[in-house]
């Protein structure tokens, strides 16, 4: 049993009936089952629907600028390591407008955790496409249908040397739960890319859409051979499988910076007079 | 006071034997003042560097030469005109020079003879303490912070040959700075940034801010701080703010075009309250502009930088002092008031380095990053307070939960949308301006009490402007009885007025000097105060204006 | 004149219900104006419309209501005591109200009685029409361009039904308006785009930008535009500007969160001197601020945005007309001038719909693009002329090279390092703004030639200062017989100052209006004119300044 | 015989022993060869020393902003489609500070070719890493060597989605023009990720380390198998494949793009008041 609970009481801005309230729920069970201190979780998040899931859990947060989560997860978490930094945010903040951050902070394998609540759409703006809409999708902008080819975020982030990239739906608590636990207790970038239906803009990537697609990864998958990996997170038409895709145990930046590998918490390391000191003898 | 040049081609190590010469000369006791000119290369082209040495205080260049050490054909070329008439141009043999102050030395032969081709410059250092009278006995201890130790023996006996094959030329004139430091504006900035317990910087690499993220780094284990380098300026800046907001000191720098991408960030640590401060390191715009050259053409942008209205403080270098004090003064001010404090630095000041007194660590203090106390009642991030400042925390550090929200917001944090709970947080925010207001800086007010001219500027200008003043009140021109006075700002923004009115209520005239095209420090003086400058010298080439350059600029504005 | 207002949750269709309506009222001879308020949520929440109507042209809303149409409890609650003594409150049968103006209507019930639960909203339609004394017989006209075929039937209705129960109250008061348009500020803005030849759009979805954008893509294949939904806001600033240089005329749209990111995309117009329009739809900041709400607090920072100095013109709209207007001056000054434009509007503007004269297109003037031909010299794309503007050409329509280049650069467009040229490109490029400055329209003079005191304003708050200056001169509050004259301004960077400085020395006191918290038009005033507003009106709680409140403030501030 | 020529006299910028000599000759070579007009190419790069290549051909040019390249290219061609657009710039530039353009416009899929000069360094601003620096190398601001993994953008530009993926070396000058020529050719996004020593900045992977390591692919690599493109992607140690990793057949955006798949070049295209006229009725 836990000893701590993350509920609040705040009324959501959601719509009845949305992914997010399941993905919530998620977390908070998770957190619970790892039995995580609420006042060492800092929730982190960018702009969008999927955004304002931090307002609705006990815990610190930080909802920065749209796109922009990563950078200052990652720097909070380089700031303090005791720290339990989860993003939880949307696809279009994740990969759209905060695309080159989710490339490189692949790359700095910072020990954060990335939940991104993927409905495949533009929600707070109402229902333009996503990176990750269906090709063809009829959408607010997209009037003649979406041309651009979707990313599949799950098959870059494994290019991009991601370490921990697992595929989840809201509508799967019990294996949301367990992909959350799994991404929160893995040393370094990991990401949780969370089908989550949009029942107000996505009337293509229903409840029904996913849950007819989506099957569990079973212990037959190695998710630890990289071309596996690969050719399964290709996997993305009438099947589509859902667990850890790729995990790979790597050396995090917290493990590699010459800073940080030796001594506390940075932000408890005090700078010394007599070191100053000496960098100003060095001018004379 | 001496005037050299060394010319020559990007990769032929002009900086290193600049570097050299100047420490040389200053442990010799001479105050040593050294800008750099350089093109946006890697090899070719012509670069230089102004190293001016004498017994007084020096904040800038001139351009009137003693001697050039040119190290290709296009240095004389382009500088012989600077030259005065017994001064020198020392070079190799081989070089094309046939004017009559023209002192050759086979330096790649000695270089050859010596076992290596590259030193050839350093023969010049040689020559060069020579030609100014120096001793080289205490040579090697230089050489050791500038050269690997295998290449040590052979630098100090191209030193050697150098200084054996020139003759005595100056009088070594005994200056009393041989205890002073001898470093860039960028590394007295950076130094101050350590010393207010800087842990964090995160960058990406932009002329003229790269060398602050270097020297950081080269220190970084030494001094616990990690140094970032980002995919991009945006990540950055929410890379600093996201430390900040987690406890570590924090910092960012870059140039213009970086700061431009940094904007939203700004606003950012404006809305929710997170300490951060931001070094603009300024170079010629418009975007790339000059990328390795200097302007002041950023000051009215990073003012009104952002969308939408929040506090801030802008606070421009004048000098190596300020680099360093004023670095520090931005970390607290930053911290007191929970608002993003920008420094507006340039290519000039960043780059040039001066001889100045070694920095005082005993009088400073420093204010500590958030209290990490327990409250009592409920702890509200955004409280509503009298100055607007309301309690910061740091995350995991009690028993609170510290919240940050680029929304508005209520007390707690919470996106708010009432119209009611906007206007106190706007107002919370905005109030902070008042108590900072109190603390402002005047200006430096340089020259005499009574004048007829008062020359305005701001920020690296400080250093031609104090020597145009001192010019033009020797007796300058075709007026020498007209007095000049100057007031120099370093606090920006918010503009501190005071002295200002006072001084502007006495000059005749207002002479507002500028590097750049519009005037902008004018502009914000006008719209602060009403106070209206009656001409303006504004230089926009990339080249530092001189004090020779405002002396005469004034005295021709003078008379319009 | 009539004030109604619907309210309900997000979700419940007051867009559309308010849409119909304003259409209606508008074809039966109204002039109808309507403002926008709701929530940055798409369920629940708290939304309302204003519809304002009458004989009169309208520019501006009002919270007087003379009817309100609640589609839940909550817009009971909050309005009521806005409602007049007179007015009522029509509302579901099970909405909670005990107030003696209301007027329940069953209209679930009917609505599932006639098949569709969803229609209950268009039953208020029918009984609001009623209660106005209007005729339904057009309303299937209407109803086709709001509603699917397949829903057609059902909505009527539905209207005839809610029209049945209720009963005739107000007169109708027959206006001259059903040959107008009836359209929102975002809608004329982007028609005036495609009068002005618009071929590419890029932009990234914000708030309240994004309807420039929807209402493009829906008219793409019929008007030859292609519309991009770019990545982020660089990508969409760059691919505007790849385009444009392109020989498409293009044109980018944004919020202030958007516009700082685009900071450095602007210089690089100004740099390479690539004709762009920039929309900035301002709202609340900082950073995300209120996403839905309406602000005047980006100007100062549009008209400094990016590094380094480069000449730009900022038009802020003011009403319809100007939205369409004004927004094809924009695209030919950019191209004529070859500069960014960058224009502003604001929430309030941007969402309210107006009814006004259609748009007339004869006499509309359009500078095309770029010429196309050949050169017989040497072809110079920055030649160095005396307005500054050089011969524009587009990439593969000649045998010319055209280029572009953000470093400093020379007639060529190749890079230069030299003093000299950066002195004749900067000049070239600044001097442009005098031949600018020739062209500048005057603000609107609005009240008697004769007052004493003078407001100033600028963009949206057109329409509630015209609405004050009548208020205040038909003899208001304390002073009755104080006369009040306004100055708004539409171009706003360069600043006009003809006609202010002619109206501020006749001023005995000048009243600063504006939609932000530090008065940014009063500081820009001061910087060019030295001209200081007595007082400010200011207001930055998201919601729209209403001319009453107006003259309230100007009263209150005119005795201080 | 070729009936054009892209030489200019224009000094460059660069080191001598710079790879981008060698770049810049087969670009050329290249053009001519495919009996290009110079009057309708357009050269687009950012800002860094292989930004500068535009600078030395003679061609329309559009130097940008460090990072832009790709969305002012991308947009050019959509203007007008008759131009040839060829963007050469740093591997900084492209994978760095434009990153998020690098992901969305291979999904894109504009008809623009992409040479990515890449040194695996900064060279511009004095040799700091790049994203594509090996990890453990020392450099400007990686003091203690660098610990960010590389980005492998032959991976990750076929993950998310690219249809023309190679790889080249300048110091294979015959591989390289042949390289060039296929990516032009290309109908869509191709990118050609060209290894090239930077001899003043790059001391470890030098023309001698790629020289040693660079094979060319044959005819029994079959570049048309994704997952095989994938694998043969990651090969990346001591041997080191160039040649077309991936490609594939796509529909390009002006294919699939309502407003342009019919009708000429988007410049050309006139606006007629009578249809304005239709637009401002549907207000009244
Ligand atoms: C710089 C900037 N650009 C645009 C926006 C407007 N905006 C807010 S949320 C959002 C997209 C949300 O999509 P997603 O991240 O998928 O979240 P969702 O709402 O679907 O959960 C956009 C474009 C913004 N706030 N800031
Ligand atoms: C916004 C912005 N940030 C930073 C810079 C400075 N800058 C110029 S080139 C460059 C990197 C060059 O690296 P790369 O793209 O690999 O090109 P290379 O010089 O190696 O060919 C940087 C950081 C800039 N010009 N603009
Ligand atoms: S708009 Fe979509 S994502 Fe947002 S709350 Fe509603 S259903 Fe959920
Ligand atoms: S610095 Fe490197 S990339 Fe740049 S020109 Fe020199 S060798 Fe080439
Ligand atoms: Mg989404
Ligand atoms: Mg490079």
């Amino acid at each position: 049993m836990s000893k701590h609970t993350f509920n609040i009481q705040h009324e959501t801005a959601w719509c009845p009936g949305c992914g997010n309230f399941s993905i919530l729920d998620c977390l908070k069970t998770a957190l619970e089952e790892l039995d995580k201190d609420p006042y060492e979780i800092l929730m982190v998040a960018g702009i969008g629907q999927a955004a304002k899931t931090p307002q609705y859990i006990d815990s610190n947060y930080f909802c920065g600028l749209h796109g922009r989560a990563l950078p200052a997860a990652a720097a909070a978490k380089i700031a303090n390591d005791t720290l339990t930094v989860i993003i939880n945010t949307g696809d279009g903040d994740s990969y759209g407008e905060g695309g080159n951050h989710f490339l490189h902070n692949i790359r700095r394998n910072v020990d954060i955790t990335h939940f991104v609540h993927d409905n495949q759409v533009y929600g707070l703006t109402k229902g333009q496409s996503s990176p990750t809409t269906d090709e063809g999708q009829v959408m607010d902008v997209q009037v003649d249908g979406n041309i651009i080819e979707p990313l599949n975020p799950v098959l870059t982030a494994i290019a991009a040397g991601a370490g921990f990239v697992a595929r989840a739906f809201s509508g799967n608590k019990v294996h949301l739960v367990s992909m959350m636990k799994q991404a929160i207790e893995y040393k370094g970038y990991a990401l949780v890319d969370i089908f989550q239906p949009c029942v107000s803009f996505n009337k293509v990537n229903t409840f029904a859409y996913y849950n007819q697609r989506v099957y569990e990864l079973d212990d037959r998958y190695n998710s630890g051979n990289k071309t596996a990996a690969l050719v399964k997170a290709m996997e993305h038409g009438d099947k589509i499988p859902i667990g850890v895709i790729y995990k790979e145990s790597k050396k995090t930046y917290h493990q590699k910076n010459s800073v940080l590998k030796n001594g506390g918490p940075l932000l408890d390391r005090k700078t010394k007079p007599a070191e100053i000191g000496k960098l100003i003898k060095e001018f004379i | 006071m001496y005037n050299l040049l060394i010319g020559g081609a990007a990769g032929q190590g002009i900086d290193t034997t600049a570097a050299i010469l100047e420490m040389l000369l200053k442990k010799s006791g001479y105050n040593v003042f050294t800008s750099r000119d350089f093109m946006s290369r890697i090899r070719g082209g012509h670069n230089f560097s102004l190293i001016r040495f004498g017994t007084e205080i020096i904040k800038s260049h001139s351009n009137r030469l003693d001697g050039i050490i040119a190290l290709n054909n296009e240095t004389v070329e382009i500088h012989k005109t600077e030259l005065n008439p017994k001064g020198f141009i020392l070079c190799d043999a081989k070089i094309d020079s046939d004017d009559h102050r023209t002192i050759k030395i086979d330096m790649e032969g000695i270089a050859k003879k010596i076992g290596n081709p590259k030193v050839a410059g350093t023969v010049a250092i040689g020559a060069v303490l020579k030609l100014f009278s120096e001793k080289i006995d205490s040579v090697k201890d230089v050489l050791k912070s500038f050269v690997k130790a295998d290449y040590l023996d052979v630098n100090i006996e191209a030193i050697t040959e150098g200084f054996d094959v020139a003759e005595n030329r100056f009088p070594h004139l005994k200056g009393k700075f041989s205890d002073h430091m001898i470093l860039s504006g960028n590394n007295a900035l950076t130094l101050g940034a350590i010393a207010s317990g800087l842990k964090f910087y995160s960058a990406y690499p932009m002329s003229p801010s790269t060398s602050i993220m270097e020297y950081l780094a080269s220190k970084g284990v030494e001094m616990d701080i990690v140094v970032e380098q980002a995919e991009d300026e945006i990540a950055a800046i929410n890379m600093a703010i996201g430390a900040s907001f987690a406890g570590a000191r924090a910092m960012t720098g870059t140039s213009g075009g970086g700061f431009s991408l940094m904007v939203e960030g700004l606003g950012l640590s404006g809305m929710t309250e997170i300490p951060l401060v931001v070094v603009d390191a300024q170079r010629p715009g418009p975007v790339t502009g000059f990328p390795t050259r200097t302007e002041q053409s950023d000051l009215k942008f990073v003012i009104s930088a952002s969308q939408g209205e929040f506090p801030r403080m802008v606070i421009a270098l004048r000098h190596h002092e300020d680099a360093f004090y004023q670095t520090i003064r931005a970390f607290n001010i930053a911290e007191k008031y929970q608002i993003p404090v920008i420094i507006l630095t340039d290519q000039y000041l960043a780059d040039a380095s001066a001889t100045i007194k070694p920095f005082e660590l005993d009088d400073i203090d420093i204010i500590n990053p958030a209290g990490k106390k327990d409250y009592d009642g409920e702890y509200l991030r955004y409280k509503l307070t009298k100055d607007g400042v309301s309690p910061r925390l740091i995350p995991g550090k009690s028993r609170n939960f510290v919240t940050a929200d680029s929304d508005e917001h209520d007390e707690c944090g919470w996106i708010t949308e009432s119209a009611d709970m906007r206007i106190k947080m706007m107002d919370k925010r905005m109030i902070k301006l008042d108590k900072l207001k109190l603390e402002l800086q005047e200006p430096e007010f340089i020259g005499p009490e009574s004048f007829d001219i008062l020359l305005l500027g701001w920020g690296s200008t400080y250093g031609p402007i104090k020597e145009a003043v001192e010019i033009l009140n020797k007796g300058y021109g075709k007026k020498p009885n007209l007095k000049f006075s100057a007031l120099v700002f370093g606090d920006v923004y918010p503009l501190p007025q005071k002295l200002l009115k006072e001084k502007a209520a006495k000059a005749s005239r207002i002479v507002n000097v500028e590097q750049n095209a519009t005037g902008q420090l004018a502009g914000l003086i006008r719209e602060h105060t009403g106070i209206e400058c009656t001409s303006n010298i504004l230089k926009y080439d990339g080249r530092q204006i001189s004090g020779e350059e405002i002396a005469d600029r004034a005295m021709e504005v003078s008379f319009k």
